[in-house]
């Protein structure tokens, strides 16, 4: 009987035999069973994920996010859209303002849309402040389409104030070393020209202490709403218009199709108001007691953040604008 | 509100939002009517056995057989979740069916093209129910980075063929996070959750404290 | 001497359905714990951990895996041949329970005791590939039906060096019965008389359990599931139910020819008996987990040019030898 | 006559029952699976007659074998699922089928039935010393129409080695034939 050719490597057959053939495959078929069974006996390598989390490598990418300088105490965005130029997928919305009395500009919105953002890393490269990252987020899930929306500047909300306030003082001991070269070069006109300088620092710093006010009486205002109606509502119910779109987008909606919702959203709305009340809490330990709320819902706590600080965005630019008027006066 | 424009027109906005405009135009995901009044009454039984149905419950929890079934680079990750640093098996979702008739979990891993759809909805079609289906990957969840004005080639997400239970971001997201979606699928499914048709309330952050808890942390100085 | 359950029971239907209890209960008990041990020797092989999360070591996986099989929905596609398709998975469970009955599990007790149970135990094996084929031929599915045909042709291949390599035993044990055969290997089992028989037979009855490396008739790469690409529910659990109680169908033939069945030292008989069994059990899920499958030419170039071959000269031999010696 | 045992009318109800399915279904899948039913009944009616092995062996061999290898004929001889069915042709095979019955019901009725059965130790030694010794001839002549069958078989499903078609030598005779006649038209 004649090697049977299909088993075996072309070539192969011709020096041996049918037995010893079958006795040679016989042989590589048990030192393939002695692989398995040495592993049998080992130790798995599974990482028993829930339990342990994995040790990601420093070049995993993941969706992007802002870089918290030491130095500033903040983010460092200065809303200059080349980010969401460049970006591929749509999946970056920013937008920014011009504040008095700060050299650079804010971002005021910075939103990142993880389900388009295809980790290309364009706009990480493309950053001129180097302000953007890679988070470390690898395990995010949700029961919502909608959830992944990250607003990458609720970490700073609080936080933002601060920063204004340090930059102003930054800006303005920058521009008075400035004047203060300026005055050493040519002394006559810098005399005249610095005094009037600290004139208008010190008349922008004191239309900040009724400002500061503002916001504190804003506030309970956002939240009036936010007692009577659970979670997400609250944006909706205070102002259509608002920047809120970035944590429901719904807000955007025209009002009629926002009434034919209506009635389908009343019943899951009940499922979901102790989901959300559970989840709000471990969701951001606020540190600052002025921001404390007695509510804890954590999502409209931060759009009333937001919220306010527009408000008060918007004031300080009525402000400047008048001062701009006045000066020009 | 006058704030500082966006420095794009506002065609670009909205491609920028696509939740938005979706939102705005009120588009019902997928479901037909009749789909959506049968997926309401599956979800609110006439009469109701709570010890057995808890029992089901648990039982199907934790069998979820998943149909192998691939459509991109994330079934890649999938496969990855299903070997030997991830395995899934120790959930008892380890059970790749190559049968639609025997697996009770659709994993939708990669780009959903157009040719693709009908298959995929006869595939879907073809599990018996009770069935669930999980979004994995930006492609899936709303057409991820193929996703543009006047785009032809691909569905904008899974839920324009079937209800989703689960949405798993990332491009494509990690083993991990598979096994996490796995998870919170056992969670909604022994809550005796089913699918309900979306109803646009808003972003649901499930995992936000991992996201700020992310191991390297978020805290970068410098 | 042997006795059987009919002798320990007077009524003649309480017998029967004692033993039919016995082994319906037996059968799912032992595919339970079968699948369970597949998925964990499968998982330690490829150095993971298998199920962990239901019960004690994941013990209670396939248990929880049934109950979602039970209620899931039966689904009964479109143009189906009915009647076939609605009775294969009843009549792929009948050889099953008909065969588990006749094994002496013990030097004086089996269920059923009678002078041709080898032969016996071949003839419902070979009832197993009608229903195959009904499953295949009534899902009105392409797949099924190739996978049925890949099936029922694979089975009959290997079922001629299977009952040859027995055969060979049979001539050396001068019967059939399958408790004089165990009584036969004295102080030695027949394995090493037999050992190319041993192996031959080993390989056809891994073969004709339809299992890796001989799984072509379910290559899900190429078939979908094969013949139970339709079955949904309960209707497949049942197919899976009889898949494994083949497993240890042919483990126990193996064990009473060749391991000497319940025959051992110090143990008490049934615990030997088992032993060897899911012994033998174990190295079909080695087997399985450690080589890839073969090509379906493969396959039957292997039975028909390697195995029957080998098996007939096997029985030249011992049936020349025996002659010279006696 | 010995009273008849319950279990034994259950058998021949099997039998008859498989064989009525086998000749009346028109599906002839069906029908193969009702015949491997009436075999399966005969089988239990030799187990009934205390000879395990011949029912043994009538399960291994007809039921596992034979019906298994009548399915597959059907599958590649057959288109799939066809229904067959003349109403004339029914009624012409009732000639045949009637003079095979009047034939085998003369001899039923002409021959005496000794009980041999249940005399002697009926069993797996008696049948094979039966076979090899008594009925050698017999054996060993059935066997070799089998072989026959088989090399025959063989022969018509065996491919051409030089052209590497299917045709069996008929086939190509007529194939011949053709291309001898078209070679005519073309000289022609």
């Amino acid at each position: 009987m004649s090697a049977d050719t299909s088993l075996v490597a072309p070539g192969a057959e011709k020096k041996r035999g049918y037995l010893a053939l079958l006795v040679a495959g016989f042989f590589t078929l048990l030192s393939g069973m002695w692989v398995t069974l040495k592993n049998l006996f080992r130790k798995p390598v599974t990482l028993r994920y829930p339990r342990e989390r994995p040790e990601l490598s420093t070049a995993f990418r993941s969706a992007i996010d802002l870089v918290d300088f030491e130095e500033l105490g903040s983010h460092d965005c200065v809303a200059c859209m080349q980010c969401v130029n460049i970006c591929p997928s749509f999946c970056i919305q920013v937008e920014g303002q011009k504040y008095d009395g700060v050299k650079r500009k804010r971002a005021t919105k910075f939103l990142v849309d993880y389900a388009l953002c295809s980790v290309c890393g364009l706009c990480i490269d493309v950053c001129p402040t180097e302000t953007l990252k890679y988070s470390k987020i690898y395990d995010e899930v949700s029961f919502e389409r909608d959830a992944f929306v990250f607003d990458l500047l609720e970490p700073f909300v609080e936080r933002e104030e601060a920063f204004l306030e340090g930059q102003r003082i930054a800006d303005a001991k920058e521009a008075e070393e400035k004047k203060k070269k300026a005055e050493a070069a040519k002394k006559a006109k810098a005399a005249v020209a610095a005094k009037k300088k600290a004139d208008g620092g010190e008349e922008a710093e004191k239309a900040e202490k009724p400002k500061a006010e503002k916001p504190k009486a804003a506030k309970p205002k956002a939240e009036a709403p936010k007692a009577e109606a659970p979670k997400a509502e609250a944006p909706r119910a205070d102002e259509p218009k608002a920047e809120a779109e970035a944590e429901a987008p719904k807000a955007e909606a025209d009002a009629p199709k926002a009434e034919a919702d209506a009635p389908k959203a009343d019943e899951p709305k009940a499922g979901k108001v102790d989901k959300a009340a559970v989840e709000a809490k471990p969701a951001e330990p606020k540190p600052k007691a002025a921001f404390a709320k007695p509510d804890s819902d954590a999502k409209a706590a931060s759009l009333a953040r937001i919220e306010a600080a527009k408000k008060r965005a918007l004031e300080k630019k009525k402000q400047a604008e008048q001062q701009a008027e006045g000066e020009g006066e | 509100m006058a704030l500082n424009g966006a420095g794009k027109g506002p065609e670009l906005k909205e491609a920028a939002q696509p939740a938005l405009i979706k939102k705005a135009q009120g588009a019902p995901g997928t479901l037909s009517e009749r789909e959506e009044a049968q997926l309401m009454a599956e979800a609110e039984p006439f009469v109701r056995f709570h010890l057995l149905e808890d029992l089901l419950n648990a039982a199907r929890a934790n069998s979820l057989w998943p149909l192998t079934f691939g459509l991109a680079c994330c079934a890649i990750e999938m496969m990855a979740a299903g070997a030997a640093k991830y395995d899934l098996d120790r959930f008892g979702a380890g059970v790749f069916r190559p049968s639609a008739r025997q697996a009770d979990v659709m994993i939708f891993a990669g780009t959903i093209s157009r040719k693709m759809g009908p298959v995929i909805k006869a595939l879907w079609d073809q599990m018996p129910s009770p069935k669930w289906a999980i979004a994995m990957g930006g492609c899936t969840i709303d057409g991820g980075p193929f996703k543009y004005p006047n785009q032809y080639a691909i569905y904008e997400g899974a839920d324009k063929l079937v209800p989703v239970d689960v949405y798993i971001p990332g491009c494509p997201p990690r083993p991990e996070a598979l096994i996490n979606g796995i998870l919170e699928l056992q969670n909604k499914i022994k809550a005796g959750r089913r699918f309900k048709p979306s109803t646009h309330e808003g972003p649901i952050p499930i995992a936000k404290a991992e996201r700020t808890n992310a191991p390297t942390g978020r805290k970068v100085k410098g | 001497m042997l006795k059987t359950l009919s002798d320990l029971v007077p009524n003649v239907f309480l017998a029967m359905l004692l033993a039919a209890a016995a082994i319906m209960a037996f059968a799912t008990v032992n595919a339970l714990f079968l699948v369970w041990l597949e998925r964990k020797v499968s998982a330690r092989m490829q150095r993971r951990y298998g199920p962990t999360v239901v019960g004690p070591f994941g013990m209670f996986q396939t248990l929880v895996d049934v109950v979602k099989l039970l209620s899931k929905q039966l689904i009964s596609p479109k143009d189906i041949d009915k009647p076939l398709y609605h009775l294969a998975p009843i009549v792929v469970f009948v050889p099953v329970v008909l065969g588990l009955s006749l094994f002496p599990i013990d030097k004086s007790f089996a269920l059923v005791d009678t002078n041709v149970g080898l032969v016996l135990v071949f003839a419902f094996a070979g009832m197993g590939f009608i229903a195959i084929f009904m499953a295949g031929w009534g899902s009105n599915n392409k797949y099924a039906l190739l996978g049925a045909m890949r099936a029922v042709a694979q089975n009959i291949a290997y079922e001629i060096p299977l009952i040859l390599a027995a055969l060979a035993v049979t001539m050396i044990a001068r019967s059939m019965r399958i408790a004089d055969i165990v009584e036969a290997q004295g102080s030695f089992p027949y394995i090493l008389v037999q050992p190319i028989g041993a192996l031959i037979y080993y390989i056809s009855a891994v073969a004709e359990t339809n299992r890796a490396p001989f799984d072509i008739p379910e290559a899900e790469s190429e078939l979908v599931a094969g013949f139970h690409t339709e079955y949904s529910g309960m209707r497949f659990a049942l197919f899976f139910l009889a898949e494994y109680t083949n497993m240890v169908i042919v483990s126990m033939v193996a064990t009473s020819l060749f391991l000497g069945g319940y025959k051992g030292p110090l143990l008490p008989g049934p615990v030997w008996f088992f032993g060897k069994v899911y012994f033998l059990i174990f190295v079909m899920l080695w087997l399985r987990w450690t080589f890839p499958r073969l090509r379906f030419d493969q396959l039957m170039t292997f039975a028909w040019k390697v195995l029957i071959p080998l098996a007939l000269a096997n029985l030249l031999v011992t049936a020349t030898v025996l002659k010279v010696m006696s | 006559m010995d009273a008849v045992h319950p279990s034994a009318w259950a058998f021949v109800v099997v039998a008859l029952g498989g064989a009525l399915l086998s000749v009346s279904l028109r599906n002839i899948l069906h029908a193969i699976f009702g015949l491997a039913l009436a075999l399966f009944g005969i089988a239990g009616l030799f187990l009934y007659l205390g000879s395990p092995f011949v029912a043994a062996m009538e399960v291994l061999i007809y039921v596992g074998g034979i019906s298994v290898a009548m399915v597959f004929a059907v599958m590649l001889a057959y288109s799939l699922g066809k229904k067959e069915g003349g109403s004339t042709r029914r009624f012409l095979a009732v000639v045949p089928v009637g003079g095979f019955f009047g034939v085998v019901g003369y001899a039923l009725l002409r021959a005496s039935f000794a009980v041999t059965s249940k005399t002697g130790s009926w069993d797996l030694k008696l049948v094979g010393r039966k076979l090899l010794l008594d009925y050698n001839v017999v054996f060993e002549a059935l066997s070799v129409v089998l072989l026959l069958a088989i090399v025959g078989a063989i022969i018509i499903a065996r491919r051409d080695e030089k052209t590497g078609d299917d045709k069996t030598a008929d086939e190509k005779a007529a194939s011949k034939g053709n291309d001898a006649a078209s070679a005519e038209e073309r000289a022609s």
